[in-house]
């Protein structure tokens, strides 16, 4: 096999294994930004957002 | 007397989780942007240098190879920082400092393991020798996952970040002595003919595009692990609002 | 000796269980921790136990016969697990006890024998620990709390598990112990049937603590 | 301390204790390896001692978990962490315990196990030896696994896949001294001496690790 082919494997895989991570980051926010929309929609707030909203 | 105490409020401000998210809003941009710049120039650099007369175009994969290396290895000494962070200081972020890099930390490592036995394919001829180097980064992904795993079995995060703090230190002290003893063990196995990698000294041709895609790497990784930290931050406090909403609900009931 | 209680708060998990509690107890007087179930009694005996971190506050033991610099080297603590292995005898679980835990400063164990008769099991310490009644086991985990002298007692529901006779003959105990200017302080359901002892009614937090996160 | 050493070894010989456990997962472990790469006594004997060496790596990682969760589940923790006796030496005495009771006897029957594995006298002497030396290494290292693993509940395994990449260094050590005393060139006392320095490096970093890990995950 040609050397080219191990190049552009190695970086097909590093730039995979780095898209999963950034996959990971990106899709735990949304999970994580959804679920806090849900409780303040249930009408569940920290306390200091609370008092910012009071005041 | 009013420095210090500047600089401890200076450090507890950033310790607040919520200053944290706010700080983390501002910059994550930033960062993202600069790892892109980088990124692209790295690239182009890399892909632009010249061809090793010894290595051919193999030679490229270094580029990804090496920075990745480093990351496994600093990603480990940024979580050994955030268990002692745990231990000492009992620190809320330094627990989800620790807890967001282990995965990093697992992919970066990941990476130079697929990079190097790729790497090595075409140079010694085989995917994988038992080199000191690669076990040691074998036996660090190993603990990556490990540490990984403590984590998802532990329901309590603070118990969790506890546990696993201890076991990144352990891990810290024991790294060394690893990679010394499997380089005794090379010598007491392998043919001394196998290709060191660190034989001549690189030319600058190289080192550009190496250093550039370092920092590259470097960038990206703190790009992605305040971004974790940002989730695992938000993961917690659903967790108390969740408690919350269960007590009142009790209280209402 | 005087036992002093000062602002104690704690944490389980993220959750603050209780805020400020404070009290201080001389020798010769005993503690009642009252409350309904997850209103934290377990939780103070364990945090002067040292066995769980206060959030805030100190407890300390003063004026004891020898300088202690944690609660809980000078005290038992009775927990809701009796602490003795099912595969040895009564006798070699209590012995274990005795010589590992060792006498506090101003006072002496009784012997295994002696113990296990002061909790009315006298004949049977050459039973495994496991083939006793549930009943049965309670007692001789009180047992350890005679077969080395420790001037403080944490009890948690020490009585759960008994009938009324041996309710009886722990508050007997209990009672003695205190005579020989011990404290003791338990956490309990029922009435011990002791005389002239103080009480700490927890109400649980009911507020909503307020985390870092 | 020595009431403790007693009362484990006791414990470990009743009914339910991992002694013989230990030792029969050992000899199992051993005795399948021939039937894996043939009945060629000639590769066995040079295989021999790195096959004990890893078997009894697996053996002593066996029984582990339970270290400290048997303390914990009948409230035993509770009383010998609040004692005034400092607790990595509690931990270090109860390594010790469970050592002799699990360690010592993979020691005694690996000469067995050689003869079985066509080893010569110098092999069985030198792996006995480094066995010796060497598992009470895997003990203390374990030990802080153990502790870190104490509270859950399916603990076993996590214990052995947290600790055996750590143990890595006592294997090669142990392995290599072995070689050592068989093939002439190499010294014997080097990596032997290195492997008695990993396993006083390991008696004082494990009880200390597992003693922090015992003290923050009671609650």
């Amino acid at each position: 096999m040609s050397h080219a082919f191990y190049v552009t494997a190695s970086y097909i895989a590093a730039f995979a294994v780095v898209f999963g991570l950034v996959l990971w980051v990106w899709l735990d926010h949304r999970a994580r930004h959804r679920e806090l929309a849900r409780l303040e929609a249930a009408g569940i707030r920290r306390r200091s957002a609370r008092q910012e909203n009071a005041g | 007397m009013s420095e210090p105490s500047l600089a401890i409020r200076k450090f507890s401000d950033l310790a607040n989780p919520t200053r944290f998210l706010a700080l983390v809003a501002i910059v994550w941009p930033w960062l993202a942007a600069l790892t892109v710049c980088l990124f692209a120039v790295g690239l182009y650099l890399s892909f632009a240098s010249v061809d090793d007369y010894q290595q051919g175009q193999t030679v490229r994969i270094m580029y990804v190879h090496v920075p990745a290396a480093w990351l496994s290895m600093m990603c480990y000494t940024v979580m050994a920082l955030s268990a002692l962070g745990t231990l000492v200081w009992r620190h809320p972020l330094a627990d989800v400092s620790a807890k967001a890099a282990a995965p990093l930390g697992a992919g970066f490592t990941l990476v130079a393991l697929i990079t190097g036995s790729l790497w090595g394919k075409p140079m010694w001829g085989t995917w994988w020798v038992w080199d000191a180097r690669l076990t040691s980064v074998f036996v660090l992904f190993l603990m990556y996952l490990g540490l990984i795993a403590l984590n998802r079995a532990m329901d309590d995060p603070t118990r969790a970040a506890k546990a696993s703090a201890i076991l990144i230190l352990v891990g810290f002290v024991n790294i060394p002595i690893i990679k010394f003893s499997v380089e005794w063990w090379n010598t007491l196995h392998q043919p001394a003919s196998v290709m060191r990698m660190d034989g001549p000294t690189i030319d600058p041709a190289f080192l550009w595009p190496l250093l550039i895609m370092a920092v590259a790497f470097t960038m990206l990784f703190f790009t992605l692990h305040i971004l974790a930290m940002r989730n695992e931050i938000l993961r917690r406090r659903i967790a108390v609002l969740r408690r919350h909403a269960a007590r009142s609900a009790g209280e209402a009931a | 000796m005087r036992l002093v209680a000062e602002g104690l708060s704690a944490r389980r998990g993220e959750d603050l269980i209780f805020r400020d509690i404070s009290f201080e107890i001389a020798g010769g007087e005993a503690l009642i921790v009252t409350g309904a179930n997850g209103s934290g009694k377990s939780t103070l005996l364990r945090v002067l136990a040292g066995l769980l971190a206060a959030e805030a506050g100190t407890a300390r033991l003063l004026a004891a016969a020898q300088p202690v610099e944690r609660l809980a080297e000078a005290a038992h603590y009775l927990g809701h697990r009796n602490a003795m292995k099912r595969e040895l005898t009564v006798d070699e679980n209590l012995t274990f006890w005795k010589a590992f835990l060792g006498d506090f400063a101003g006072g002496a164990g009784l012997s295994v024998d002696e113990a296990a008769d002061r909790v009315g099991l006298g004949g049977i310490v050459h039973l495994p620990f496991g083939t006793l009644s549930a009943g049965q086991q309670r007692r001789m985990a009180m047992a350890k709390l005679l077969v080395a002298w420790r001037p403080v007692w944490i009890l948690d529901e020490p009585t759960a598990a008994l009938d009324v006779a041996a309710e009886s003959m722990f508050a007997g105990l209990v009672t003695a112990h205190l005579s020989r200017g011990g404290i003791a302080i338990a956490a309990t359901h029922q009435p011990l049937g002791l005389d002239g002892v103080r009480e700490l009614r927890m109400t649980g937090f009911t507020g909503v603590a307020e985390t870092v996160w | 301390m020595i009431a403790l050493l007693a009362r484990d070894l006791k414990l470990s010989m009743r009914a339910g204790g991992g002694a013989l456990i230990g030792v029969l997962f050992f000899m199992t472990v051993v005795a399948v390896i021939p039937f894996g790469v043939g009945p060629d006594l000639n590769l066995l004997a040079r295989i021999g001692p790195a096959i004990l060496w890893i078997g009894a790596l697996l053996a002593s990682l066996l029984g582990l978990d339970r270290l400290f969760q048997a303390e914990r589940e009948d409230g035993s923790l509770d009383l010998l962490l609040m004692q005034e006796t400092p607790l990595v030496l509690t931990v270090f005495i109860k390594c010790l315990a469970h050592w002799l009771a699990t360690g010592l006897p993979l020691v005694i029957a690996s000469p067995l196990l050689g003869l079985f594995m066509n080893m010569d006298e110098v092999a069985i002497g030198a792996t006995t030896l480094t066995l010796l030396v060497g598992t009470p290494a895997i003990t203390f290292i374990g030990a802080a696994g153990a502790g870190i693993a104490v509270a859950l509940p399916r603990g076993g395994l996590l214990v052995s896949i947290l600790v055996l990449p750590l143990a890595i260094p006592v294997l090669i050590f142990g392995v290599s001294a072995v070689y050592a005393a068989i093939q002439d060139p190499a010294p014997f006392l080097p990596p032997f001496l290195i492997l008695v320095a990993l396993n006083l490096f390991f008696a004082v970093i494990g009880p200390v690790a597992a003693a922090a890990a015992l003290r923050l995950s009671s609650d």
